[in-house]
Parts: C-alpha cells; structure tokens; sequence
C-alpha cells in the first residue's frame, strides 16, 4: 500500500494539507498518516480522491476537518475540534473519541462516526437530495440544538457513555423540515423544537438504524450492533416541509394559468372561428 | 503605562499625594523587532495611609479607594494607564503576538500560581497597548474571547456604581462588574456567573424547585443590565483561581483539559498539546455552565 | 421528339410544372380536346351563379404557356395512341410522336342510354364542360323552372348556382338521400333542410322516366314516381366516368386507367394522371377511382417529375372533398359508410345544434378511415395530414373531437418539427 | 427563403402577433381604424393555440409541394418566383378545399367578410419593409423570420 | 366569487381607454394577479383595481396603448402620521396578523447623498480628456494587493516580479451584477446577466442559491455565493466561479436570514440546492459556524485550502452602524474583497419593517470605511465593493471617487430585464418572469433579450463614465478611485460632510 507518514508537531497548516494534496493528488498516495497533530485547520479539505485515506493518530486534528472534502475517508484516533465535516459533499470520518461544537454544518452527504460525545449545534442544516443521504451516527451524548434547521439526512444519537447527562441538550431539532433523527433512549428528551413530532421507527427505519449501527461498530469494535439495537429508540420527524409558511404575509395564492385565452372565461371557439 | 513622560511625572505626583509610594521601579523590557513604539512601563508597591485619605475619600474602604484613584488615573490624566491595581498580582500586555510580549516582558523570570493568555483580533477598536487584554481591577483578571452586544448597556450600568470605561474595549466592563457584584455587593462567584448565563425564562418556568427559580427569576429582574449577551467565553482570574464561563447559548468553544494537577481552560483542545504532555481528562462545559478551578489552599466558596 | 400530354385541366397544367422541375428545355405539347386554355371546370357553376368572371377562370395566367415552352393544341382530339411507334393521331389526320405520353383526358359525363337522344335538345345539357356553361348561359333567361337529374357533387352545385340565378330548381337523385358518396344519413339532414330552405324541389329514390318534347325543347318530365312538372331546362348530373374511349388495348384499364405509385401505365413511357386514372388510395388500400380536383393535381406533377426522369412515387390519393351549398358546408374524407366494407367500425359523433354543427369520425381498428363534417371546416387540413400519416386514433382522441382542433394535443417534438418544417408537407416519397 | 418559425419556449400567449396581422392586413394598417371602422374586420392569419402553459403561434410554410395550391380549383392560389405562397382574392370561388387540404390548419375562413366567401393566408407581410409584423410585435422574440435553407 | 370582506384600499386604479381597446385579451391573458377580465355579454375588458400591483405589464403588452395605471392617491383625511401607506400596513397586520414582507429597496425618504453631491470638471488649469479620441481607461482589478513588491533586473535589464500577487479579477467595467439567487429569480433571469456579464468582461453573482449546471459555462465570468443556508456548495462550485462569495449580510435585511418558501422551490431548484422539493430554502440568520471574527478567518481560509488559493474570496455584509471597525476586521481576516450593501439595496423577500429601518446609507457607509482602512494602513489588502441603490452611472462614479474599488448593481440589472419595481417579489408570480419559478411565466424573459438589455446598461453607464472622467481630465479609473477632491457637497452638513469626507460646493 503506497501510504506516507507525516509528523505534523510544528507544521503549520498550509505546509500540511499541501503536503497532503501533494501526495494524493501527485504521487497517488492512498494513505497518508498524521502524527502529533497539533490543531492544525482544513486537514482533508476540498479533496476529491474517493479511495485515499488520512489517519490521524495522535495528537488532536483542529477545526474543519474534512470541510468540502468530497470522496476520502479520515479516521482520528482521539479527539476532534469543532466544525467536523462542514459542508462535507461525500467521504466517511470516524473520530475514536469526542468531537466539538458545530459537526456537519450544511452536510450534503456522507456519513460520520463519533465514538464519544459531541457539543452543540451539531448537524445543523443537513440537507439530502435524491440518493445523496448525509448521516451522522454520535455513539455518546449530543448537546443543544442537535440538527436545528434540518432539511433532510439522518442523526442518530446513541448514549452509550451513560453519566448522568440528558441524551440530547434543549432545542433539539428546532426548525427541522426535512431528514430524520434516531435518539436511543428511554425517556423522552425534554424542550424537543416545536417543528417535530416523536414517532416510533418502522419497518424501514429499523433498515436504515441498522446499516448505520453496523457500520459504526464495525469501526469502534468494543461496541455490539445487536446490543444496540435492542434498545428502545424514538424517531423524530419534521411535521411539515414548510415550517414557517404561517409567519410570513401569506400574500395572495398562486392562481393557476386559466385553460383558455381569456383568464376567466372560456372563448367559444366554435362561434369564433368555424 | 504611560505614552509619554509628562504622563509619568503627573501620575508619580499623584500617587504621592494619595499613597505612600514604598518602591517605584521600571518594569524590566527587552527591546526585540518584533515590539515596535513600546509605552514605557513603571510599577509602583504602594501602601495606603490614614492622612492621605482626604476629604469624602476617608469614607472608603481599602479597596474602593485603589478602585477610585486607579479610575481617576485613567480618566484625567492623559496619556496614563493602570495596567493592574492587585495584590502579587501582574498584567504585562501590548500590540504584538503573545510570544513576543512574553520576550519583551522576559515573562520566563516570572512564577505564578495561575497564568491566562490572550491573542486579541481586533474588531470594534483598532489594536493598542491599552485595549489589550487582560483587563484587570484590584485582583480580578479578564480575557475575552467574543463580542457583547449588550455592551452599551453594561457600561450604562456599572458608571451609575462610579466606575468610568475608558479602554474602548468591551471586556473592560466585565472586569467592572465582577469587582461590582463580587467585592460590592458581595456575592459569590457562582451567582455572579448564573447573572452573566442565567438560563432562558422558558428553563426557569419549568424548574420545580421553587426556591431555585426563585433564585433565578429574581437574578434576572435585579440584575438584567449585568446581563452579558452575545457570544464569549472567558476567563476570571482572581487571588483563589480561575473561572471559565461561556455564553448561555455556548457560541464560544471552551473546554477543560487536566493534566496531572495541572488544570487548563482553552478555546482549542490541541493547543492544550503545544504545553503539556499528556492530557489525563477533557470537559466540554455546558452553555453557560461555570468551571471554578481553586488552589488547594483557597477557603472562600 | 416532345413531352405529349392529352387532355388539358388540372392534371396537365401540374404535369407541366413537374416536367419544368427536372427539364427545362424539351417541348410540351397540350392536346385539347375543348378550345379553352387550361380552366377550374367546376367553377362554371361560380360563373353561371356571378361569383366569377369567365377571364378569371383560366387556372395560368397567358404568359404561362410560353415562359414553360408549352405548345396548346386547342379543339385538337386525340383518335388513338400507337405505343409501338410511339405516336398519337390526332381529329385533324395528323399524328405526334412523343418521348413521353401523359393521359390526362379526365372524365365524361355519365349519360344513360335512355336520355343520350335527348341531349341534342335546346334545353338538355350534361354541365361539364365550357360548352355547357355557355349552352345554358344561352337560354338561362328564358327558362323558369330546371331540373337536375343525379344529386351529387355536380348537381347540387348546379342547382346553387341556377337558385342565386332565382330558377325554380327540382332535384330527382336515385338514393334516398343527396351527394350520396360523400355523406352519411345524418349529415345529409343538413343539405336537405337548406335545399328546402331555398325551395328546391327535391324527388328522391327517383328519376325521371320520360320527357315531352315540344319544338325541340323539353317541355314536361314524368319521374318513375309519377310525378309530373313542367320544366324548361334540363341538366345530367348523374355522375363522371373516365375518358378512356381513345387509348389502345395494351394499356391496363379496369374502369380508369391503372397506374402504379409512379404513374406509369402498363406500357413503358406512357403515363396517366387525374381523373381518368384508378391509383392506390391510402383508406381503402388499393388501387381505386377517386375523381377529385386534389389527387389529379398531385397525380400530375409526380407524372410530371417522372416523365422528366426523377423516381418520385405517390404516397397514394385520400378521397376528401369540401363542398357547401349556400349557407352549410361539408368537408368529408375516405370512407363515408364504413359499415358496407368494415365490420368493427367505431364511430364518434358531435353534434352542436345552435350552430348547425355536425361532426362524425369513423375509425377501423384505431385508425380513422373516414370523416364527415358539416359546418366545422376549421383547420381541418390537420386531419388531412392525420390519414395521410395513419397515426394512431386513440393517442389523439381529443385533437379529432374538440372544437380547439390544433397542434397543442400532439406531443411536443412531433409539433415543434411540424409547425417549424422548413420545406412544408412532403406527401411525396422521395425513393 | 426566409420563412417564420417559431419557439415555443418562448411564447408567452398574449396574442399580439395575432392583432399585428389583423392591423398590417387592413387598409388603414391603424389599430383603432381597422378594429371599429373598417368595413371588414380582418382576421389574423396567424394562429395562437394555448393550452395550460403551453402557449405557441403557427401559420403556413409556404410549402415546396404545397397542398393548397393542388387543392385550389381556381388558380387563386399560386406559388411566386420567390417561393411564397399567394392568394389573389379576385379568382377565389370560396370553396374552401384549400383549408381542408392544408396539413397545418394555416388557411383560415376570411371570417368577417359576408358579402363573398373568401380565405385568408400568410403572406409573410410581402411588401411591409420591416419584415413581417407578428415578428416585430412579438415581446419575446418567440417568432423568428430567417433562412433556413434545406 | 370570493366575498372576503378587507378594510384595505385599492393601490392602483386601471383606467382603459374603452375607444381604443381592441378586445385583444392581450392584458387579462398576461395579467398573473387577474387585474383585468373580459365581459362576453357587452364584449367590454374590465379591470380589478385590488389586485393591481402596479408592474405595468399590461401597460407595455396592450397593442394600442388603451391602458393606463394611476396611483390611488388617498381615500382618507390626510394625516401626516398616518399616510396611507401606514394604514395599509396596519390593516394587513390587523387581517393576516403576519410579518409583511416586502419586495426590492427601502423606498423610505433617508436623505439620497448622491443626488446632494456635485462632480468636479476641468476649466482652463487642467484640460479635460476627449474620451471619443482618447484611451479612457475603466479596467478595475479586485483582490488583495501587496503593500510593496520586489523586482529584480537580471544581465540584459529585464526586470522581474518577485513577488506573488494573489488572485485578481478583472473587470472591464467597474459594475458587477449584484447576488441574485436563482430560486429569488428565475433561471432565465440568472442566464441573462451571466451571459451579459460574460459578453461585457464583468461578472455576475450567484446569489445563496447555488449554480445551475447550465450556467457552469459562465463560470469564468461568475462570482460563486456561500451563504449560512451552504445551497448548492460543494468543491467543483467553489472552484466553477472565479471568485466565492462569504454573504454574511444583505443591505435590505441586515443581520436577519433569508427564506425562499417550499412552493417556489421546483426539480430545477431542488437539484440545484441539492435539497428536497418544496421544501422551506431557509438560510438561517447567522453562519452558525461563524459567531466571532476568527470563525470568518476560519471559513475564508478553509475556502482558500479547498480552491488551492487559486480563488479570491470576498466577504459581503450590509451597511451597519460600526461598519467601517466591521471591514476592518473583515479585511484582516484575510477577506480579498469587502462588499458592503446599503440600506437602501434591493431584495427578494424580508419583512418590510427590517428593510425600511435597518441598516445605513451606502454613501456614508463606503466613505467611513474607505476613510477608516486608510487611516489603518490596510485598504490595499482588499477591494472594496459598493452595493444598494444605484440608480445611474453618477452614482457609480461619485461611489468610486469616495473609495470604492466596484459597484454591485442588483435593482438596476433587474429593471434592465423588465422589472417595474412593484415590489411584489415575494409573492412568486412576478408578471415580467424574473422573481418566479412558474414556468407560463419565467419564459416571458427570453434570456438573449435580458442579456442584450442588460449589456446595453452596461456599455451605456461605461461610456458615460468615461465621459465624466475625461470631463474631470482623468484618463484611468484608477486616478478617481478615493479621490474625494473630485466631490463637492451641496446642502450637506456637518456631521456628514466630515463623514463623506468632502467639502461643500464652493469651498
């Protein structure tokens, strides 16, 4: 496997993502490990190359990373800063440990794997189209505003880590429109956004939850997909794609375009023109 | 910090009239490139005496007289600044990145108990020595990260107490308010925080302990104008430890890192790596959520 | 050795086009058999009835005729053909060889063995022809009351002309209802309500049996019914059959002459084209008569192009025809009664009676065989070129039915091709 | 030769190239005349079909081989040197074959003369410097007058 | 028949000229908010004076001109608190109980500095250029400049620049098409101005709304927008334009989101945005990965990192109080350009009471912050772009003479395709086919006419600045930009003469 070790201790970020772009892009290295990351920005950011990826395996990655980044796959061994996967368009991320403020920002596609907890506004307007899913699976605690503005993708919160905390802070999917969210738990979270309503999954969530489940702990091995999915989950859906259509001045309908040549009347075109 | 002699002489007479000045010396600089037009720096170990407390100032107490002379400095004699006014207690600050003023001080001939640095992008002011942080008054230290849109009215708040912003800087006036709140009306520090993040009316309504949402209502009606809106997160030092605090809907990142029984309050975890080598625990606070970091012999609460 | 073509209306006038296509330079000569240039022969009804004036009948202009280097034989008669010798004899003893014949002699009045004799009388005529258009302008103000013998096409414009000419006019028609092969039951209602409107005596199922004759001039008429009425002028419309007396037995004839797509006879460099000839009809799906003005015009210019060496066939003639009769008119196409040849016909009807409109679809096996409409001709012209393509009936249900006939019901890439078509409607096949 | 063609993109189905063609075929060729003062209202000899959305104007192509003049059985319609398509009122008998003979339905009853049955065609504004006026009226360049040879 | 009864007055009255209406049908079948309609029995069109928004649409489509729109001056006791305008807005609150909203710029009476401004011109001291004849020299470039540059001259004198300048764009005409989304206006109306952006070596901008795969071909001549909603943002988009965009603001909403309601987003605009169809477009208020200066610095350079520093990146944001320490900052967080948005800048959608009240003037706005980057020493670290309410080429120019590098024209443009300014943008029906999605009506605007129309504008406001500058005896833009000698004040007083930076007329 042609992959390339880089010791990131006092690099800074513009020598590192150029090396990192030099090597996947010019040489075609596939994988390239980071040691002793020392916060430095936009690792992985804008790359395109679907089959390379970066392993960062000590020291802690710093905000956006994997921004843009559209194809690679990025591991962290520890922990990670805020804005993980901001405006991520494809490739996965695992981060084998907590995750800051801000993950998934305006997500189009993609998945990420966190081990631990993650801080607030966390999946805030992820949007889906057709076959491009964003989803990001947060095996321990998520805080506020967990997928506030959604508009499409799959969150799921797992709670693994049982302190005491609540599963998911206050506000959580506030002004979703669109996607779905997966929370394991018991009891139901308290100050849920106005916009969603607590359903139980079905048939086809169960699908989704399982690949998903799978899949994460296929990467953090000390956790069992069966164990988890035999817990209770909820599922959160947006009640309507047009959350604030009542807020606005309706202004008048949209009249459709009448069939005939004058808007109100039908022309008789037999009188007319025969 | 003065800008030019004459503010040094003024000031220096003025400390005489007030203080019984016991040592007055430079404070030690290494001139480097990266430090261009430095102020000069003085430091002065004064002590306050009966007969110099003169007129209505007699009335005050220790601490409100250094408070009001150190306001009086700032404000009339030009080109003056107060840099800090505490007890073992030193606030070295300036326009340059930090290492360089940790050269131009030679901050390595220093120990402390507890260390807060600051990098200011400015924003409202443009950058100069005195609008550095941190902002000191008497034994408490601010760094600020973040803007308060409730600034205005702050400020409003804590002139009708006597205090006078001078600094251009909005973190000033949270130096202020802590002296305010914790000195004056002596309150203790978790309520001074629960004053700046208290939580939002619809948390209040729905907390079944009665006396804790009274606790909270009440904050809220005394003190709304001490309230600080707007994202931030900062550090208080004072003469028992630190306190970290963020805004009450954390738009600032601020997370603890323990490392052995040393504790650390930063924006970023991996710039908590570049000082120490092994990091035991990290805690990402609540919005809002203080994190009290005493020494081991501290006894206030 | 020239281009010859027998007979002179539309067929030969198109024909000569078509040879100008390809050949700009080898002569053309006309045989003639009336002394009149090239003219619309029903419009001597027009004429008759005033509408127009007989100068502006002539389908070319004069200069015509010289600018295509096109020599007119008028009141020339052509005897025989001998296709061996590749010449044509002529009434007046000569005889032409030609490098290419055109037949286009068109179509004689059908007259009945029982009123042939009568036809030399002052006031009996077929009407045909310029020479029966002035036979009966002669008389035609001192005549009162007229009868037309046959209700089809020619009769019942002939009795429009003679009714805006203030004639008492009788009709006697064999069937039980006028224009028999282009209208249906109900659509003839409509003629036989305006006929009566106008007051035209109308005898159906009849005809006449015997005339009194009185100096020369019929004078009464007894019908098969009976009936008698005083009349002064007679006029046989019973019906056209091909002008197929001269030509020679080699060429194929059944009831016209046979051609095939490219308007060939059955003898090489001969050809044939318009009314006289029995060609492949596109409804029907063989080869038929089909005396209409339309097909002998397209018959002629491919026989024109043909003759003039191109490879151009026929798509093959779609029987239509409009006609109206003072206020109502009609518009019909291919096969009026389907129910004589076709088993599973399905017919769509629309009636609008305010408006006297009255509109009938006969469809075979999804695909319109025919079509009947009264008083509804508006853009019509789309359902020409729907039997002409064979497309499919159900696909475009609401395009035949509504009255917002257009190109809005066909699907977008078929109109956006069609209504922008930058060399129009190509009815030929080009081999 | 220059034809018309049109885009139905673009066509917005207000009808203006309809009354362009009634005005430049009147003799007075002034909007307000010939609607109210005219002895004979002209008909448009272009046709707007609308349907939902879909709005689109079409009228004759001026055919190689065209049905009309076959189907004309006095010669009033004829084919010029340079291609188009004429009519000349005077030889018209008002038998109407030419509109059931034409494939695209752009031959149309003259509807407001009552004194003769005549038709009214597209003559591509023959003599209008200018070019035709339904391509001039048209806001949206939804009707086009160029070459577009075989 | 609806009978909803409404305490509100009629805006416009339709008054048609019965002799000279020739029954077309043309207005009632063109008319998408049913102000007129056709009586069959006494064969008369009539018009709905309520639901007349005044586009003037029927106006220019009538073949004979028999219509004409008059305002509805005001039914009630003149008031001089409460115009009509006000019980307006009242009585639709009172019925709808709703935020209004509001279409285009505020129309509020704010003082128009540029009308109050006067352009010097050279009188026998110094002789003015003939711009017919001579070069007149308008081409800008945008982007961040070095304060000093290196040149070495090697053996044989050639010298050479050591120094690597960083992304410029090049614009032959100071005036760039505003941020227009596509799904605020049509697709057509976004083809218009690419095209003639293109055609005229100037750029148009994609607005929050992403770009349609049909415009990448303009790519070279477009200015990719990243807004807090990210539509349609992904590396080949960053990389498509030839420069991106950060929207933190807009000159008629400052401070608050966008909202582009489910109905108008159809297939086009959902593959674009890459979200759901009919779904709420909604761009929250703030970037919520931007809460300080350093996350803006944070998102110009992971934007830089991921178009490999081959792009500029501007930053735009409306005309606030403390703007000039805004620009500042934004200029020192590494932004190539700052684009500031005036009060009086245009939009598709916001509440009415925002646009009327919030936000400064765009006039003082450039001058404090072209006077304010100067005094900091860092004004050529980026360019500055003027937006909101430019009306005519003078205000190009006396924008120019006060600082700014460029102008954004977004009103303008859109009047170039047609637009009335009815200011009923929001309501998704727009008759002139550019603030709608329906398809009978985004095909009114024939792209090749908007792009001819809107190039005219250009090539038009090009020649007349190149006449004021010869006028002035400047022969290159470059002379008049900030050089505020050329501005004369009249009937300006202080504060603002100082804040403009000008002196009054005759002194």
């Amino acid at each position: 496997m042609n992959s390339i070790t880089i010791d990131a201790l006092n690099l800074y970020y513009r020598e590192l993502n150029f090396k990192i772009k030099e090597a996947v892009r010019k040489e075609g290295i596939k994988k390239v490990i980071i040691k002793n990351a020392r916060g430095q920005r936009f690792i992985g950011t804008g790359l395109k190359e679907k089959d390379v990826e970066i392993i960062i395996e000590s020291g802690v990655p710093g905000n956006d990373l994997a921004m843009f980044m559209d194809g690679p796959t990025v591991k962290v061994f520890g922990n990670a800063q805020d804005g993980v996967g901001n405006t991520m368009n494809n490739g996965k991320v695992f981060i084998h440990g907590d995750a800051g403020d801000v993950i998934c920002y305006g997500m189009r596609n993609g998945k990420i794997f966190i081990k631990g907890n993650v801080g607030y506004r966390v999946g805030i307007h992820m949007k889906e189209y057709k076959d491009m899913i964003p989803s990001i699976v947060v095996g321990g605690k998520a805080g506020d505003f967990f997928g506030e503005y959604m508009a499409g993708g799959i969150g799921v919160v797992l709670g693994l880590n049982n302190d005491d905390k609540p599963i998911v802070g206050r506000y959580c999917a506030t002004g979703m429109h669109g996607g779905v969210i997966y929370i394991r738990t018991e009891k139901i979270p308290t100050y849920l956004g106005k916009e969603v309503k607590i359903f139980e999954l079905n048939e086809s969530d169960k699908e989704k939850l399982k690949s998903l489940i799978e899949e994460f702990c296929q990467e953090f091995k000390e956790y069992k997909a069966e164990d988890i999915l035999k817990s209770r989950f909820i599922k959160l859906i947006p009640v309507s794609k047009r959350p604030y259509g009542r807020l606005y001045s309706p202004g008048n309908h949209f009249p459709l375009p009448e069939e005939n040549y004058f808007s109100n009347k039908k022309i008789d075109i037999e009188k007319k023109y025969y | 910090m003065y800008e030019h002699n004459k503010a040094k002489e003024e000031t220096e007479l003025f400390l005489n009239n007030y203080f019984r000045v016991i040592k007055a010396e430079e404070i030690p600089t290494k001139q480097i490139p990266e430090i261009k037009s430095s102020p000069l720096h003085y430091r002065y170990f004064i002590e306050i005496v009966d007969n110099k407390k003169t007129g209505s100032l007699s009335l005050l107490t220790e601490e409100d007289y250094v408070v009001n002379r150190v306001v009086y400095i700032n404000k009339n004699i030009e080109g003056a600044f107060v840099v800090s006014s505490g007890k073992n207690f030193g606030a070295f600050k300036g326009v340059g990145f930090p290492e360089d003023i940790s050269k131009f001080f030679m901050l390595e001939n220093y120990k402390a108990y507890a260390w807060t640095a600051h990098n200011r992008f400015p924003t409202n002011t443009p950058g100069w020595w005195g609008g550095a942080h941190p902002f000191t008054l008497l034994d408490f230290s601010i760094v600020h990260n973040g803007e308060l849109s409730s600034y205005g009215i702050n400020k409003r708040y804590v002139e009708m107490f006597g205090y006078e912003c001078t600094m251009l800087t909005d973190t000033e006036v949270v130096a202020y308010l802590v002296d305010l709140l914790v000195r004056k009306h002596g309150l203790p520090f978790k309520t001074v925080c629960d004053i700046f993040s208290p939580p939002t009316w619809d948390v209040i309504q729905n907390m079944e302990d009665i006396k804790l949402k009274e606790y909270y209502k009440t904050l809220r009606i005394v003190y709304g104008s001490a309230l600080l809106n707007g994202p931030f997160a900062f550090i208080i030092g004072f003469n028992g430890g630190l306190i970290g605090l963020s805004d009450r809907i954390k738009l600032r990142p601020l997370v603890v890192v323990e490392s052995g029984n040393t504790v650390y309050l930063s924006s970023e975890e991996s710039s908590v790596l570049e000082v120490c080598d092994k990091i035991d625990r990290v805690y990402h606070p609540e919005a809002g959520e203080p994190v009290f970091i005493f020494y081991n012999d501290y006894k206030g609460e | 050795m020239s281009y010859v073509i027998i007979g002179n209306g539309p067929a030969a006038i198109a024909a000569c086009e078509g040879i100008r296509k390809y050949d700009k330079d080898r002569e053309i000569i006309i045989i003639s058999k009336e002394d009149q240039y090239a003219y619309g022969r029903p419009l001597i009804t027009y004429q008759i009835a005033g509408i127009v004036k007989k100068e502006d009948m002539y389908l070319r202009r004069p200069e015509f005729y010289k600018e295509n280097n096109i020599k007119v034989l008028l009141g020339k008669e052509a005897i025989s053909i001998d296709s061996k010798s590749k010449t044509v004899k002529i009434s007046d003893g000569s005889s032409i060889g030609y490098h290419k014949l055109l037949i286009a002699s068109g179509g004689t009045p059908f007259v009945p063995p029982t009123y042939k004799e009568y036809l030399t009388k002052e006031n009996v005529m077929t009407f045909i022809k310029w020479a029966d258009m002035e036979k009966l302008e002669s008389i035609i103000d001192t005549i009162e009351n007229v009868l037309i013998i046959g209700g089809g096409l020619i009769g019942i414009k002939a009795a429009e002309a003679l009714v805006m000419r203030g004639k008492n006019v009788y009709i006697a028609e064999l069937s039980k209802r006028v224009l028999p092969t282009v209208i249906d039951d109900y659509g003839s209602y409509y003629f036989h309500k305006e006929l009566e409107k106008n007051n035209v005596g109308l005898f159906l199922e009849d005809t006449v049996d015997s005339f009194k004759i009185k100096k020369n001039r019929v004078e009464k008429a007894v019908l098969k019914s009976g009936n008698t009425i005083n009349i002064d002028a007679v006029i046989i419309a019973i019906g056209v059959k091909p002008e197929i007396s001269f030509i020679d037995k080699e060429i194929k004839t059944n009831v016209g002459i046979i051609v095939d797509d490219m308007m060939k006879t059955s003898v090489s460099d001969i050809y044939a084209a318009g009314d006289v000839t029995e060609c492949y009809d596109i409804v029907y799906g063989s080869k038929r008569l089909g005396p209409i003005w339309v097909s002998a015009s397209e018959q002629g210019r491919i026989a024109g192009y043909n003759m003039a060496g191109a490879n151009i066939t026929y798509r093959g003639r779609l029987l239509m025809n409009s006609i109206s009769f003072m206020k109502t008119n009609l518009t019909s196409y291919g096969i009026i009664n389907p129910e004589l040849e076709y088993t599973n016909v399905e017919v769509f009807e629309y009636k609008r009676d305010d408006l006297d409109i009255y509109r009938r679809i006969n469809v075979v096996n999804n695909r319109v065989v025919g079509a009947v409409f009264i008083n509804s001709i508006y853009r019509k012209g789309i359902i020409t070129r729907f039997m002409i393509e064979g497309l499919p009936f159900d696909k475009y249900k609401e395009l035949l039915l509504s009255p917002n006939i257009g190109f809005i019901n066909f699907e977008k890439e078929y109109r956006v091709k069609e209504i922008n078509s930058i060399t129009g409607y190509k009815k030929a096949r080009i081999v | 030769m220059k034809k018309l063609y049109f885009r139905e993109e673009w066509c917005v189905g207000c009808g203006r190239c309809e009354v362009a063609c009634a005005i430049e075929h009147s003799e007075s060729k002034h909007p307000v005349i010939s609607y109210f003062f005219e002895k004979v209202r002209q008909t448009p000899r272009i046709i707007v079909e609308r349907k939902g959305n879909i709005s689109f104007a079409n009228t004759c192509r001026h055919c190689e081989e065209p049905d009309c003049v076959n189907a004309c059985i006095s010669g009033a319609l004829y084919k010029d040197l340079s291609g188009k398509i004429l009519y000349d009122p005077a030889k018209c008998v008002g038998c109407y074959s030419c509109i059931m003979a034409c494939p695209y339905g752009a031959i149309m009853k003259d509807l407001n003369r009552k004194e003769r049955k005549q038709i009214v065609k597209c003559d591509l504004c023959n003599k209008r410097e200018g070019g035709p006026a339904c391509v001039e009226a048209c806001p949206n360049r939804a009707i086009v007058f160029e070459e577009r040879g075989e | 028949m609806k009978f909803t009864f409404s305490l509100k007055p009629e805006n416009f009255i339709i008054e048609r000229d019965d002799e000279r209406c020739i029954r077309c049908g043309a207005c009632v079948q063109q008319c998408a908010y049913n102000a007129h309609y056709y009586l069959e029995e006494k064969d008369k069109v009539l018009g709905i004076n309520h639901n007349c928004v005044g586009d003037g649409r029927c106006v220019a489509i009538c073949p004979t001109n028999a219509i004409r729109i008059k305002q509805a001056e005001n039914p009630y006791r003149p008031n001089y608190n409460w115009t009509k305008e006000r019980m307006m807005d009242l009585y639709e609150q009172a019925e709808n109980g709703t935020v209004l909203l509001v279409g285009m710029g505020a129309p509020t009476p704010h003082p128009v500095y540029w009308d109050k401004i006067v352009l010097n011109a050279s009188q026998v001291t110094n002789p003015s250029i003939d711009p017919l004849r001579e070069p007149m020299e308008v081409k800008t470039f945008l982007g961040s400049k070095p304060d000093k540059i290196e040149v070495v001259f090697d053996k044989n004198h050639k010298p050479e620049i050591k120094t690597r300048i960083t992304p410029q764009l090049e614009l032959e005409v100071p005036i760039m098409f505003a941020a227009m989304s596509f799904g605020a206006i049509s697709l057509n109306a976004c083809k218009s101005l690419a095209k003639a952006a293109s055609e005229m070596g100037t750029f148009w901008n994609t607005g929050e709304g992403g770009l349609h795969k049909d415009l990448y071909k303009y790519g070279k001549n477009t200015i990719v927008q990243v807004a807090s909603g990210r539509f349609g943002v992904h590396v080949d988009y960053l990389k498509a334009g030839a420069a991106v965009e950060i929207k933190i603001g807009q000159g008629a909403k400052p401070g608050i989101g966008g909202h582009l309601p489910g109905e108008k987003v159809n297939h086009e605009i959902s593959v674009t945005r890459a979200m759901p169809e009919g779904s709420d477009a909604i761009s929250p208020a703030p970037h919520h990965d931007i809460y300080s200066i350093e996350d803006l610095r944070q998102l110009i350079y992971s934007i830089k990192e991921a178009t490999d520093y081959e792009k500029p990146v501007f930053v735009k944001i409306s005309a606030v109080h403390n703007v000039a320490a805004i620009a500042s900052g934004i200029v020192r967080a590494g932004a190539d350009a700052v684009v500031i948005d005036g009060i009086r800048g245009g939009t598709g959608a916001a509440p009415k009471i925002i646009r009327d009240n919030v936000g400064i003037p765009i006039e003082l706005a450039i001058a404090v912050v072209d006077e304010r980057l100067r005094k900091e020493g860092i004004r050529n670290h980026a360019s500055l772009i003027a937006a909101g309410g430019f009306r005519n080429s003078a205000d190009v120019i006396k924008a120019i003479a006060l600082g700014a590098d460029a102008v954004y024209i977004g009103t303008a443009a859109l009047m170039t395709l047609g637009c009335h300014v009815c200011g009923m943008c929001y309501k998704g029906i727009c008759n002139w086919g550019i603030a709608t999605q329906r398809d009978d009506l985004t095909k009114r605007l024939n792209p090749e006419i908007g792009a001819e129309r809107a190039k005219n504008l250009l090539k038009g406001w090009k020649h007349e600045i190149q006449e004021m500058l010869g006028a002035m005896g400047i022969n290159s833009i470059g002379s008049l930009r900030g050089n505020r000698l050329n501005l004369r004040a009249v009937d300006i007083h202080e504060p603002y003469l100082s804040i403009l930076g000008i002196k009054p007329a005759g002194a």
